[in-house]
């Protein structure tokens, strides 16, 4: 991508696990693209399939049990410095701050997800929204 | 998911077939293993040569089983992990964890 | 996908040609994911590729030159029955019914992209818009 | 565009290493080939053992190959084409323009 380059992802799934593959390989390949990217371009191509498929997983988990035709929505917004995700879903929302990092000497199932997001990108908040949440990333493309 | 298990001097090796594992596949993935434990094979080599990518849960149905075999006084190890996939393993210092062979072979020299 | 089941993908690129491997491979997945769909998932997946690259391509190399900035969008919208394929251009457009079929006799290097789109797909009409013109693609999923 | 090129039993064989040819390679395809020719090397076997994709620019290059060679009495044909592939070949009747080889043995067989 040039660095006037403007790109831009809108997707809309049902909250089925299937769609992952869809949604990372979307990262995956945007990473690769990211020419003007001065790191290792496989290593942010792993990262980002990472990151967009532990948010979505999240979002679909997390999800309105009581409509089966819940939907979750990923953007994903490449400006000249940075990327930008975000994840809505419709579900009773959490609060970040209070996720603790996981503990490596007492390693566990669970709770790595937002370590992966968090440690792999810049930035990350969760807000509520009128109909929903927002789980928003963003990561310095310099 | 598509796996494969052989039995290769003496180990139980399986074959991860699936060039992705995430929330989609990992519980089959972490069911196939209890499976196997339970039935007594409790030493496992899991190859992910095919695996190009593991997400969170994918980590977590591996260590799920290596926690298993170790209550059974097995093991569950790993071989031929691919240069990405490895270094979820170090993020999460589950590399500490597993013993992670180069491949095949590695495993049966070592433990000769 | 199971037959209630919403999904929708908008993407907007920059007018370079590095992008058709990322178009495609959205279609290629969605292709795979369409467990609905009582025909061959492969061959549709491949299918739902090459409609998507050819008119991607076409869009990208038609666009406005004069415009450094330019972008193609690509809209992809499953329905219960249906899918439907937009793709915008900001180029001069053209006339789809002239454009004749190949001369399978004297095979040429060019023109088969809009024969595939045709063949494989259940319709398509290509329209002015206000700002650019509009190709939209049919395909019935019974 | 990742090419390799070997000469195998007289034959000029080109390998197409890369999964997808579109628009954004298939430029480099086309012009490797005509070069190919310009060099004298006018009996051409692509093999798309690799190739998973090919949209009409990437046919394109391919019948650009064979009417150059042609033109030199020479011959490009084509080896290990995937199915998927293929149905573009057949769509477009160029299965008929092209000699298609299941694999390189296949080529070496026939040509003796
Ligand atoms: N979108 C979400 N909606 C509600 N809760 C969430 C969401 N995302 C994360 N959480 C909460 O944060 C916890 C940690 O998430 P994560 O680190 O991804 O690990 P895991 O999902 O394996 O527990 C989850 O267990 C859940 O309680
Ligand atoms: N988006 C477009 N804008 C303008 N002209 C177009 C567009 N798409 C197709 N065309 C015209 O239709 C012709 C046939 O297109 P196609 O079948 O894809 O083959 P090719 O692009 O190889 O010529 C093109 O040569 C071009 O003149």
């Amino acid at each position: 991508m040039s660095s006037t380059a403007n790109f831009q992802v809108d997707v809309i799934i049902p909250t089925q696990t299937k769609y992952l593959d869809l949604i990372g390989s979307i990262g995956e390949h945007i990473g690769k693209d990211l020419e003007n990217f001065s790191g290792d371009r496989d290593a942010l191509a792993y990262h980002l399939n990472l990151v967009l498929t532990e948010a979505t997983t999240n979002a679909i988990k997390h999800s309105n049990a009581d409509n089966p035709k819940d939907t979750v929505r990923i953007s994903i917004d490449i400006q000249e410095q940075e990327l930008i995700i975000k994840v809505y879903d419709h579900g009773q929302g959490f609060d970040l701050e209070t996720v603790p990092k996981p503990d490596f000497d007492h390693p566990k199932e669970g709770g790595m997800g937002l370590f992966f997001i968090r440690t792999l990108m810049d930035s990350v908040t969760y807000k509520k929204l009128d109909d929903g949440n927002i789980l928003e990333i963003r990561k310095a493309l310099t | 998911m598509n796996l494969t298990q052989e039995k290769i001097s003496g180990f139980n090796v399986l074959f991860v077939k699936d060039g992705r594992i995430d929330a989609h596949n990992s519980a089959d993935l972490k069911d196939y293993i209890l499976r196997m434990i339970e039935q007594g094979e409790i030493n496992i080599i899991v190859q992910l040569e095919q695996v190009r990518f593991i997400d969170s849960s994918g980590l977590g149905a591996l260590l799920s089983g290596f926690k298993h075999a170790e209550a059974k006084s097995g093991k569950l190890s790993l071989s031929n992990v691919q240069k990405q996939v490895l270094s979820m393993f170090e993020l999460t210092r589950l590399n500490r964890v597993f013993e992670i062979y180069t491949d095949l072979n590695d495993v049966f020299e070592s433990n000769n």
